[in-house]
């Protein structure tokens, strides 16, 4: 059987719903190692700032039950090395690229915006909203917000070339992620990621301390799948034409099929990157053989099946 | 995908057995086993298909062997759930084995004397080094040092390979009764040493690397940061480390590690962001600065 | 050695820290089948209503990784039973009993402390704040309205005798736990309970529809503990005489030190009483060992030691 | 903590068999063997201590033998993640297992002619069973179904016990092509039945039901709810069914179950909340349902 595997972003056309989370593939260097990173619907690259940033202290990252709890800060080299080392390197392998943006202030994501779709070859751009704004002292996130949050996908959005799209990154532990959505697409996204690493936090029971430094991290991996379904699933009940990346925690196909079915048109593998190299193609795989099995022509078919009774059943 | 890049395998157990207060396990392994320069690690994900641990747990590679098309074998205590699974394994059980991962020890062109210094579970690296170092007609020389006899690091293994070995242990169970750091200046003058390696804990690698300084013996180190990929794509396992160009930067134990030259790694401040990091917050990138990451890896 | 396990809720003092958590232990019968349901600080009982509840429909229930979701939705004979039939059997076996109580609206739960706090051995009162209010049918929860959860424990509190502790019980997604954490002390609550599930959601792959009846579940289980201790977290450090009862996945003594150390007096093991019906005496067992082999005389002496440095280490 | 309840125990595997498309596992389990009555099951901790998958798993108990003070068997079907992981158990690994669990069948005081219906592995309880109705002198006739000749369950061992035994198979590769209620009136017929005993999906037990029903004959089924805890504790596992009383409640089938008599289960219902129930949206409290609430159970 020849199952269509392609999905649309926007405008853009992927060969597949598989893409990479952003911070959990680099740009797809490190795992190309593995897998032909092309093979992938598309790499999105971790969040690149415009100056080049060291991130937060170790301990960074603590194991928890079917997930772990990171805080790595944003580290990178800034948008200058990524556009002429890392970018370059991606599209030379004929990867796709959706480009993760993270802006110190709503004003740098516009600068942001302006260089990466200036550059040959991204395919969309990823506004990641819930980080840290690193320009505010008190930690807080652009998502927690919803105001701000419409005002940097407005601002990116303007400084973006028309025709690519400009996806809202958001997180799970928001008062209303609906609410959240809703504005960031009157703001003129032309879709949404979600979600982001959940806050939580472990202690260190030899040291009694707080396992990752500065104490608060980001919960991500399997753990998480159940939180970022239901936001998918509620998010494409209120806004059903709007493309969703969908991701948390996704393993296997079969977590595909569920973050589709809940209402995703891409669904995106992050921490499980970590603990298997080669599992975006591993997942691509057993999504294929999911679809081939179900005798089901066309992955677009599958989003949000949950929503509706008796399709594929 | 790559012919010199890590691999990852399911390879088949071929081997537990109790050392001491050690594991060793040996996997059947022919395209780690090939690939393998002495140094380098493996990441093993442990508890099955459905474990709530899900990530890898690393360990460096202390031996390969041709039988079964390539054998390696790595040493471990049991520590946490990662260890106590492993330790349950059994001949002909799979285990899915990603390696080799890392840089490996910088070997020396001429035959040159060295000291391998190792602590606990840390010295597994530097036997293959040893293997490496004597076929290079290099002299070498042991420090191996532990919290008690038990925990000491085959050294049946080390005296027969190496001209010399010296032994610690916290207790004085077995060895000399201190630190390997308490040895290893008499060692560097009795043996002329040209170059130190070591492995083993954050606070001994700094105390010898003090050492080898004082003595004007160039260090090499392999550290053991947790790790959350192994692979160097999740930015978890990063130590602030001094460039050839003076600058400092965060960089990966994993991938641009685990092996550095002693000297450039700041241990003062590990588990902390130096001021004057790359990108920290007091750090005002100089224009040169940014020319110089930017040409960085190219490739 | 001889370690001193007592902990205090207020005005209460209990034998040992390690207590159920509402609605996962039933009113301790079942569970006494396993172990001795007074060698435990306490049973905290289903929430009772004040009518009888027939609950949602099933399915009820889906696993999840390391965790479950669940929609029981407050099934219960309501309170006139429970006084007459549950409690006793409890007391009579020496249990101590903290009572979650749920009302349809504020005036409910006025009623519901009036008659519980009146009956004779009630420990403490807990108030569910984090269920979906029955009495609205947008589905909000008390807790999604910061002024509606206080009024709540204010009302609770004025109908409840004296010197009997209550306890607000919160959920971790809420767009600000230690602002409504202080709401709820303000309104006089002696004490918090944290966290509730979390909601989300599954969907079950064969049948391409919501793992639970209705969508939306609510997450349990020791994928959400991290979500849970970092709440622990920041509310003892905002609120640091102010008694926690902390749960959320809590399967091992290891548990109960990091939910002690982020600062909870009291541990609550929910969904790994269903799993392991021998859960809580195994926890409190290890929890003892724990204690011991660190040479810590009292357990008291672990409530927010995350937040100090080099206690016991 | 109690004679007749049930009990949890880490019982070693006896042994692991294939049984056509099943798996039969035998546990040592004297606790569980001892305090066993048919119809009951037992619920088992799969994947380890470090599993994802958290809950226990619920499986009638087919067979219980007095060797090594008391083993238990359960067959099952691989499904999911947790039969998958029971199926590579080996002999002597040990499960964690909590039974004897919920309501046994009913046996009949006097010597009546009981038909057994069972479908696929739902068949597993019915062979203990038949032998408790043997030994009171009870006449059993089986009727088996199953999709195909290799999920008929230990048709051999039907035969055995009983003094008829019928199959059906979805696709007709054994016994007739059919479910088991196009069969299930002529045997009742014939065989004079005085009772029957049912296990299987719903769907299968609700025709059962009716059947009986059209030939006025009493049923009693064993569900097979999803559960959390199997214990009683969590609520998940409930379905509608009328008390003696009249008044449907939301009732738990781990412990007010698995067995009910079929005419009280409200098969149409499984799945919501009628509006009848005790407690549901649409109900109106009456004060004598209420005390005849507070009344029920009170020990
Ligand atoms: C490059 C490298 C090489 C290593 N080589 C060896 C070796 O040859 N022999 C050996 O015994 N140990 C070695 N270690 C340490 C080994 O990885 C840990 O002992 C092991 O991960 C503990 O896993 P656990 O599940 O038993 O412990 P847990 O404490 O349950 O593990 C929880 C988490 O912490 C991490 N972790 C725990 N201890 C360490 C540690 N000391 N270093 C890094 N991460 C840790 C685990 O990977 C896991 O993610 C090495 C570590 C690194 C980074
Ligand atoms: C009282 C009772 C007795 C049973 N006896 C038997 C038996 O003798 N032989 C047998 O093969 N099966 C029996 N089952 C069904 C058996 O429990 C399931 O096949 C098994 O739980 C599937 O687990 P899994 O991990 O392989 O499947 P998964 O689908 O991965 O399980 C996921 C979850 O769904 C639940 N679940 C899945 N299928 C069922 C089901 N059919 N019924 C109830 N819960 C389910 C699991 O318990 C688990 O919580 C019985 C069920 C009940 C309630
Ligand atoms: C170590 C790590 C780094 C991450 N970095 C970023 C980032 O730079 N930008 C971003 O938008 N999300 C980042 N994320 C969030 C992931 O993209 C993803 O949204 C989240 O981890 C949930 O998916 P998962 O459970 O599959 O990992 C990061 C997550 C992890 C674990
Ligand atoms: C099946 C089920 C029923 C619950 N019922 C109640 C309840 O009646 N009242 C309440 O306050 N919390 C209820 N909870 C929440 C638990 O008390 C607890 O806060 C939550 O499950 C987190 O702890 P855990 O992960 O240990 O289960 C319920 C949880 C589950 C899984
Ligand atoms: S462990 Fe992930 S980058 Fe090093
Ligand atoms: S399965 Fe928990 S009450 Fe029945």
């Amino acid at each position: 059987m020849n199952t269509d595997l392609r999905i649309r972003l926007g405008g853009w056309e992927l060969p597949n719903p598989v893409v990479t989370a952003a911070g959990c593939a680099g740009a797809g260097r490190e795992l190309a190692q593995f897998f032909d990173i092309a093979s992938i619907g598309a790499v999105t690259t971790k969040s690149v700032m415009l100056e080049p940033h060291a991130g937060r202290p170790a301990p960074r990252m603590a194991e928890t039950p079917s997930g772990m709890l990171s805080t790595t800060g944003m580290q990178g080299p800034g948008v200058d090395v990524f556009l002429q080392r890392d970018l370059p390197w991606l599209l030379s392998r004929g990867g796709r690229a959706i480009v993760s943006v993270a802006g110190a202030g709503v004003n740098e994501f516009g600068e942001l915006a302006r260089r990466v779709s200036a550059a040959d070859g991204v395919g969309a751009i990823e506004v990641n909203l819930s980080s840290p704004d690193p320009s505010d002292p008190s930690g807080r996130r652009f998502v927690d917000d919803v105001s701000q949050a419409a005002a940097v996908v407005r601002t990116v959005r303007s400084h973006t070339r028309s025709g690519m799209p400009v996806l809202a990154k958001l997180a799970a532990d928001v008062p209303d992620v609906v609410e959240l959505a809703t504005a960031c697409v009157e703001a003129r996204a032309d879709g949404l990621s979600m979600v982001n690493t959940v806050r939580g936090m472990a202690v260190d029971t030899r040291t009694l301390r707080p396992a990752v430094a500065g104490g608060m991290g980001g919960l991500s991996g399997p753990a998480i799948r159940p939180l970022a379904v239901g936001c998918v699933y509620r998010v494409h009940e209120a806004l059903p034409d709007v493309p969703i990346v969908g991701m948390g925690g996704v393993r296997t196909g079969a977590d595909v099929v569920e973050f589709m079915a809940a209402g995703a048109s891409a669904v995106a593998v992050g921490t499980v990157n970590f603990s298997d190299p080669s599992a975006c193609a591993r997942v691509l795989r057993e999504f294929t053989e999911w679809l081939e099995a179900r005798g089901l022509a066309r992955a677009t078919d599958l989003v949000g099946a949950a929503h509706r009774t008796g399709v594929g059943a | 995908m790559s012919d010199n890049g890590p691999v990852q395998t399911r390879c088949p157990v071929l081997n537990v057995r109790r050392v001491d207060a050690y594991y060793a396990i040996t996997v059947v392994a022919p395209g780690i086993a090939e690939r393998f320069r002495s140094g380098q690690f493996v990441s093993v994900a442990v508890g099955g298909d459905h474990s709530s641990t899900l990530l890898r747990r690393p360990f460096a590679i202390h031996d390969v062997k041709p039988d079964y098309g390539g054998t390696v074998e790595f040493l471990f205590s049991v520590r946490g759930t990662g260890t106590a699974w492993l330790s349950e394994r059994r001949s002909r059980d799979l285990l899915d084995v990603v390696g080799p991962l890392g840089r490996p020890f910088p070997l020396p062109r001429d035959p040159v004397n060295c000291v391998l210094v190792g602590g606990g579970s840390g010295s597994a690296p530097l036997f293959p080094l040893a293997q490496s170092l004597r076929r290079r007609g290099c002299r070498v020389d042991f420090v191996l040092g532990a919290a008690s006899a038990d925990r000491v690091f085959s050294a049946i293994t080390a005296r027969r390979i190496a001209e010399t070995a010296v032994f610690t242990t916290d207790d004085g169970s077995f060895g000399t009764r201190g630190r390997v750091t308490d040895v290893l200046g008499g060692v560097i003058e009795d043996c002329r040493s040209d170059a130190v390696y070591a492995c083993g804990p954050m606070p001994m690698l700094r105390a010898v690397t003090a050492v080898a300084g004082g003595h004007g013996v160039p260090v090499q180190v392999a550290v053991e940061e947790t790790m959350a990929c192994g692979t160097g794509v999740c930015m978890t396992c990063v130590i602030p480390v001094v460039g050839e160009d003076g600058i400092t930067r965060m960089v990966r134990s994993c991938v641009d590690g685990p092996v550095f030259r002693g000297e450039q790694v700041r241990f003062d401040d590990v588990g902390s962001i130096p001021f004057d990091a790359l990108g920290a917050p007091g750090w005002k990138g100089s224009s040169a600065a940014r020319a110089a990451e930017s040409a960085r890896d190219i490739a």
